[in-house]
């Protein structure tokens, strides 16, 4: 009964398109950002941070870059992996070539790269469409990486090819514990996630859907293939490059171009398809059960065995997660394929309607 | 824009709006795909303010003659001339730029979107701000959203689709997308109307409906019309002139009445249907 | 120019079983038009199996004839395949039917953490072996010719000879059989097929295990090669580009696109590699692709795509 | 693992449970010096990583059944990180705070060596690298946490290179020669080059590189460059699945396998087994051991472990080469802790901070070897604030077709090179971190 949205009426246009027009769902929001601002920090231990909540947050801002592209363009890219190199070394680049680089602007400019870089091998898909541009971009994955471990000039010569940072700080504040971490990530995440709701919801993002939806008609409504494809890679592209850099800065400190391998692009997309196509709550919800279900299986099964008195072996519990893991993405896709973003909102609209089935 | 009703019944009344000069004007044009001609040296021309038919049986190259104004298909020859502007073959988004506007045989709506944005996005030519401000959305984005959003709603209004404002075109009655499809062109002011088979796959209300719409579009706004359709009563209730093709090729143009008396057409086409 | 003889031919002959496992992917798509990823997963099973089955098998039944354990040990791992085939079909595609493309592709890639989770449960993870009597040693041609004659690897002589005669027996299968005739009905139009009574459901289990047989062919050639483990798996990447520059429908395109792709890496590898810095056939093939898709959006063999309102 | 104390699997459960949020989970348990493991028993490298991982906790096994490290009884938990990074991070953080805290690190495999070399310093956790991860980090001025004891790549490269130039007969031999390196493409595989290009600058012979792209299972066209170019040897440093391919491919394209030298991560009998006589000849370099199986740790093992069906793997594997890498990566971590109790409290539990003072005043003399069962396995190893290496000799064997056998005496690296290199190295990396050499004093805390 709590859930509902009579008596909420909409006297203005601005009013009618806010991002979440029932009062329950803002206060909702604003509810779960205040408790992962302020009651995270005090409940979370330091493995929570790490490895977990770091990474998820990082994961699902790169996976928000991504749904933009494949989601709400319809452009399916296997080169997020290469984009998100291109952002973590070009950051790096700026911040061990430019003295006294300011880390959130090297972020951002590593970014920019990226956009260069996705514009770039965006070009094909003026041409190229569906599963071709798949393996086309594929291309980016392979020869970036490449790239990366062959010109020292990128990691600054160092003898191994692998690069690494320290002491950042955030205009004077040190990030070094996880919460600074953490909290950095948060406040970056977000950012993000409004703009790119924003964008979505704007003109920009109605020719993305339109491209997406039936390209034909998209053009003879007077939109440029060329313009909104391209803006969808340059869009896509920055995010994941900014995604890239917080993941090597923040999270692994060093890193090599493996950190960026074609696993990371396949996980990303595994994300935005469990998540939602086209969604940018689906984005969230995809890395948190990408990033969760294995560590979850590699900690439970253990468990589980060793309470049923047999004891599986490391190698085992590996091997189990992959089969798990392939097993539940199968199942996902088969109960519902539009995601769990579609469950989600599938629910809040049975609540509305609640107690009446229809 | 207040609907007042006219009975779609009644024959159209060309008084209360004159029909002015050639707007559009199609010179030989020439299109084949391979081997196969779609179409072979057809020309028309359309005037301001008036309805024009365009009838043929299946595969007459109706749809290819549309596609080619619109700059889908390139065709080989001939030329397409509008309001004086002379081309070869026609960019999509130009002609959107000039104020032409389409709708579509076999719906071609924005499945993933629900009603508003469809329409919306019909609007795109005329919304300006830049992806900042879009993205933060600062005052100008948000005050061009809401002024075109006004402009929606009006047409939301005059098509009596207020109900299904935010449901995803997809689960839409088949009628009701065809509406939304017209409002999708309504959504751009065009000068001139394409118009695919509006009517295809309706009953005999929503045939009413959507004709109503049509007059009442071309009366209020004085749209010029360019329709393809099958249902003959109505294609010689509501418009000016008629072209028939067959096959690619022209057989036929003039008013319904001599249309309806020209040889060729009734062998070719009258004849065999209905 | 013996030399880049050498190349050219190594190029042809890895380009061989490039199309091998490229043509599983073709079959797949053709039939049900799902991108199977997993393909270099089955690859792996298959190899596994083959390779475990033949060091168990004498064991259970205690004789000792290389050959006769090899032919059971085909045997069992095939049967292996087609229950995976059928498995697929029941549990994942059955209850996929016309979804999105990269949905399918996301599930077979659901399939293919799985596989490679099963396999190495039931099969282990060190590496195993498989000896089907291809000689290791290599052979040198027209030494008259040139000094140091060329060097053919026989090894692999004779697994392109394997890969070329099951493409031709698939290419005849196809041709000449009615399930052939049905496979090909189907690849062409699943409604049209399904209306004049073509069981797709079968079809799609015939599909897959013969899809299976070709990663199970392709399994025991790479295996006996490489020695069979986990990375075995990863040859469905080096397939990828060969699939899409042949066109994702075509039969031939995969053949021909793994031997220009075989080909093309070795050569750019052997003589732009030193220049370069080395390693750069693991893009060569994508870039490649890239390029020849931006004039052929379509492949060189799949059908052209026009867009109708 | 098919023995684990009752507390581990509590914690186990514990840990599973509140897997979600809490892994931090401690179930602090009395006198239980905790040693995780982080392993690679799935994935690319899984042949070569399950021995080491098997000799590590077997190792640790017999530990406990001598007796404990003067009665603290050690625990040994896995964590799987499939040779992958990001999966190695994630074991670390979850395993450092486990068990009252973990004594040491040893990740086996360079990438996450470079990721938790940022780390280590901030959680107060050594890490032992034992032949891999940064070379620089012997410098102890620089690297307070890590430890690459007995040997890095630049050791290994070194006395590859000395073996090569007894074989021609002095190194002045080696002038106008081509050598070509076979590396796995990743910073692991060119950790190895700097060294060979120091020493072709002074000898004046040609390197040829030949990067391979992992996993390496497509070597066609390095393989038919070698034998374009015909180079008198050919150095592998490469891992996992890439070096059996690479001694096939040699074999396919007719290289002598006598002229091939691998690194020690190249030289196992994974790598070879199935190749079986068509290697016969090939060489690798060995960090000290080699395959052991008469050694009396080997033979202990096998009877008080084994015997007891508490053994990790197979029985055969034990004694292999990587099963020794395992053992001997054991007890280092082991005689550490020992040498910290001398210090911090006889049969006390180390902190990590203890445990690295003990790893950086190693004094494994070859009588403490010889006791613990490393007879004829391993030389004396005595680290210092300045050395965290210990030890610079390894030796050379040779595939007979069937099983390794030693091909040359001991060999020392060449300090004089290694050295400078070492510490210029580490200069560097101290400057870019921004971080100032260790004072004296800081060696004696």
């Amino acid at each position: 009964m709590l859930y509902r949205e009579n008596g909420q009426f909409k006297t203005s246009y601005r009013a009618d398109q806010q991002v979440f027009p029932i009062t329950q769902d803002r206060a909702a929001i604003g509810l779960l950002l205040a408790l992962a601002v302020f009651a995270v920090p005090m409940v979370a231990d330091e493995y929570a941070f790490r490895a977990i909540l770091i990474p998820f947050l990082i994961l699902s801002l790169a996976a928000l870059g991504l749904n933009i592209l494949v989601g709400y363009c319809g452009q399916v890219s296997l080169g997020t992996g290469a984009f998100m190199a291109v952002g973590a070394y070009a950051a790096y680049n700026f911040m061990v070539r430019i003295e006294g680089m300011p880390l959130i602007f090297a972020l951002l400019l590593g970014g920019a790269c990226a956009t260069l870089v996705g514009v770039l091998f965006g070009i094909p898909s003026l041409r190229i469409k569906g599963l071709y541009l798949a393996v086309a971009t594929l291309a980016a994955q392979f020869f970036v990486d490449w790239t990366f471990l062959r010109i020292s000039w990128f990691t600054n010569n160092s003898t191994s090819g692998s690069v690494s940072v320290s002491d950042l700080s955030f205009f004077g504040i040190p990030i070094n514990t996880p919460e600074t971490k953490y909290l950095f990530c948060l406040a970056i995440v977000v950012v993000f996630a409004i703009a790119a709701k924003n964008l979505v919801r704007s003109h920009i993002g109605r020719e993305w859907m339109a491209i997406r939806d039936m390209d034909v008609a998209a053009a003879v409504i007077g939109i440029r293939p060329v313009y909104a494809k391209l803006t969808a890679f340059a869009v896509s592209s920055f995010i994941v490059g900014v995604a890239g850099a917080l993941w090597a800065f923040v999270h692994l400190g060093s890193w090599e171009p493996a950190a960026f391998s074609i696993d990371r692009s396949f996980q990303l997309l595994f994300m935005i398809i469990i998540g939602g196509l086209g969604s940018i709550m689906g984005s969230f919800f995809g890395a948190a059960f990408i990033v969760v279900l294995p560590i979850f299986l590699n900690q439970f099964l253990p468990a589980a065995g060793a309470v049923v008195g047999v004891d599986i072996s490391t190698a085992m519990v590996a091997h189990a997660e992959l089969m798990i893991f392939g097993g539940l993405i199968v199942f996902f896709l088969i109960v519902e394929p539009h995601g769990l973003a579609r469950l989600w909102s599938t629910a809040k609209e049975k609540l509305r309607l609640w107690p009446f089935p229809h | 824009m207040n609907t007042t009703t006219t009975d779609a019944g009644a024959s159209p009344s060309t008084d209360g709006r004159k029909i002015g000069d050639v707007i559009l004007d199609v010179q030989g044009i020439s299109l084949a795909f391979g081997g196969v001609k779609a179409l072979t040296d057809i020309s028309f021309n359309v005037r301001e303010h008036e309805v024009r038919a365009i009838i043929g049986p299946n595969g007459a190259g109706k749809s290819s003659m549309l596609n080619c104004i619109n700059g889908v298909y390139t065709p080989q020859k001939g030329t397409i001339t509008f309001r004086g502007k002379t081309f070869g073959h026609m960019n999509s988004r130009q002609v959107a730029e000039m104020g032409i506007a389409r709708t579509f045989q076999n719906l071609a709506l924005f499945k993933g979107m629900n009603v508003i944005d469809n329409l919306m996005s019909g609007r795109n030519l005329k919304m300006k701000t830049n992806l900042f401000q879009q993205a933060f959305r600062l005052g100008a984005a948000q005050r061009e959203e809401e002024e075109h959003r006004a402009f929606v709603e009006h047409i939301i209004d005059f098509l009596e689709i207020q109900a299904y404002r935010k449901t995803p075109v997809g689960r839409l009655p088949y009628g009701l997308q065809k509406r939304v499809d017209l409002g999708r062109a309504l959504a751009m002011e065009p000068q001139v109307l394409l118009l695919d088979e509006p009517m295809a796959g309706m009953n005999v209300e929503e045939k009413q409906d959507m004709c109503r719409f049509v007059l009442d579009v071309n009366d209020e706004f004085g749209t010029t019309i360019v329709l393809i359709e099958h249902d003959m009563s109505v294609v010689m209730d509501i418009s000016d002139r008629v072209v028939v093709l067959d096959y690619g090729k022209k057989i036929g143009d003039g008013t319904p009445d001599e249309v309806r008396s020209n040889e060729d057409v009734i062998s070719a086409y009258l004849g065999t249907s209905h | 120019m013996g030399f880049f003889l050498e190349t050219l031919i190594g190029g042809l002959m890895t380009g061989m079983l490039y199309s091998l496992v490229a043509l599983g992917f073709v079959l797949i798509f053709k039939a049900s038009g799902v991108f199977n990823f997993a393909q270099g997963a089955m690859v792996l099973f298959a190899a596994l199996a083959m390779a475990r089955f033949s060091e168990w098998i004498p064991k259970w039944m205690g004789f000792d004839s290389k050959v006769l354990a090899n032919i059971l040990a085909f045997a069992v791992a095939m049967l292996l395949m087609v229950a995976v085939a059928w498995l697929v079909e029941r549990l994942v595609l059955g209850k996929l039917v016309n979804q999105e493309g990269i949905t399918l592709l996301m599930a077979t890639l659901g399939i293919t953490y799985f596989l490679d989770g099963f396999g190495q449960t039931l099969f282990g993870s060190e590496i195993y072996k498989i000896d089907v009597g291809l000689p290791k040693d290599p052979m040198f041609l027209l030494e008259g010719m040139f000094q140091g004659g060329i060097l053919v690897n026989k090894e692999d002589l004779y697994a392109a000879a394997m890969a070329a005669s099951l493409v031709i027996l698939l290419s005849l299968f196809f041709r000449y059989t009615a399930t052939g005739r049905a496979l090909r009905a189907v690849a062409d139009d699943h409604q049209a097929a399904q209306s004049i009574g073509i069981p797709l459901k079968r079809i799609w289990v015939i599909v897959w295990s013969v899809a299976g047989f070709v990663a199970l062919v392709a399994g025991v050639i790479w295996g006996s090669k490489l020695g069979v483990q986990f990375s075995l798996s990863l040859v469905a990447l080096k397939a990828l580009p060969v699939v899409i520059l042949g066109g994702l429908t075509s039969v031939p395109g995969a053949i021909i696109g793994g031997l220009i792709i075989g080909v093309g890496e070795k050569v750019s590898e052997v003589y732009l590699g030193p220049t370069l810095g080395g390693g750069i056939e693991i893009w060569f093939g994508y870039v490649l692709v890239l390029f020849v898709l931006l004039v052929r959006p379509q492949g060189l063999y799949g059908e052209k795509i026009i867009d109708r309102v | 693992m098919k023995f684990r104390s009752i507390a581990l699997a509590a914690t186990l459960a514990a840990a599973g449970a509140s897997a979600l949020l809490s892994s931090g989970a401690v179930l602090a348990q009395a006198k239980v010096q905790f040693f995780p493991s982080l392993t690679g028993r799935t994935g690319p490298v899984a042949p070569n990583a399950t021995p080491f991982a098997n000799g590590y906790a077997d190792y640790m096994k017999l530990v406990n059944i001598r007796g404990g490290i003067n009665g603290v009884q050690t625990l040994v938990e896995e964590c799987e990180t499939a040779y992958a990074t990001d999966r190695g991070v994630e074991c670390y953080e979850r395993l450092k705070g486990k068990h009252g805290g973990a004594t040491v690190f040893q990740p086996l495999s360079t990438g996450i060596t470079f990721a938790l070399t940022e780390k280590v310093p901030n959680d107060k956790i050594p890490m032992i690298t034992s032949g891999y991860g940064r070379s620089d980090s012997a410098d102890g001025g620089v690297f307070k946490w890590n430890f690459p004891l007995i040997g890095h790549y630049w050791v290994a490269g070194d006395v590859v290179l000395q073996q090569i130039a007894k074989l021609e007969g002095g190194w002045d031999k080696l002038r106008g020669k081509k050598i070509a390196v076979v590396y796995h493409d990743s910073p692991f595989g060119k950790e190895v080059l700097p060294i060979i290009t120091e020493r072709s600058k002074m000898h004046g012979f040609e390197m040829q590189l030949l990067p391979v792209p992992a996993p390496g299972v497509e070597q066609k066209a390095v393989w038919l460059q070698v034998r374009q170019q015909r180079p008198d040897y050919v150095i592998m440093q490469t891992w996992g699945v890439m070096t059996p391919t690479a001694i096939k491919e040699a074999v396919a394209t007719g290289y002598p396998r006598e002229k091939m030298f691998g690194t020690w991560w190249s030289g196992a009998e994974p790598d070879l087994r199935d190749v079986g006589a068509a290697a016969k000849g090939y060489n690798a370099v060995m960090m000290q051991h080699g395959a052991e199986p008469q050694s009396a740790v080997v033979k202990e093992i096998l009877d008080k472990v084994h015997a007891k069906g508490q053994g990790t793997g197979p029985k055969d594997e034990v004694g292999s080469v990587l099963y020794m890498r395992g053992v001997v990566g054991a007890m280092l971590a082991v005689e550490g802790v020992r040498a910290a109790q001398e210090r911090f409290g006889k049969g006390k539990v180390m902190t990590g901070e203890q445990a690295r003072w003990g790893y950086e005043n190693l004094n494994l003399t070859q009588a403490k070897l010889d006791a613990l069962g490393f007879k004829g396995v391993m030389r004396p190893v005595s680290t210092s604030c300045a050395d965290h290496m210990g030890s610079a000799w390894a030796r050379v064997h040779t595939w007979d077709g069937a099983k390794f056998t030693w091909s040359s005496d001991w060999l020392q690296a060449d300090e004089q090179i290694i050295k400078p290199m070492v510490r210029a190295s580490a200069d560097r990396y101290a400057t870019e971190k921004k971080i100032q050499r260790r004072a004296p004093a800081d060696c004696q805390s």
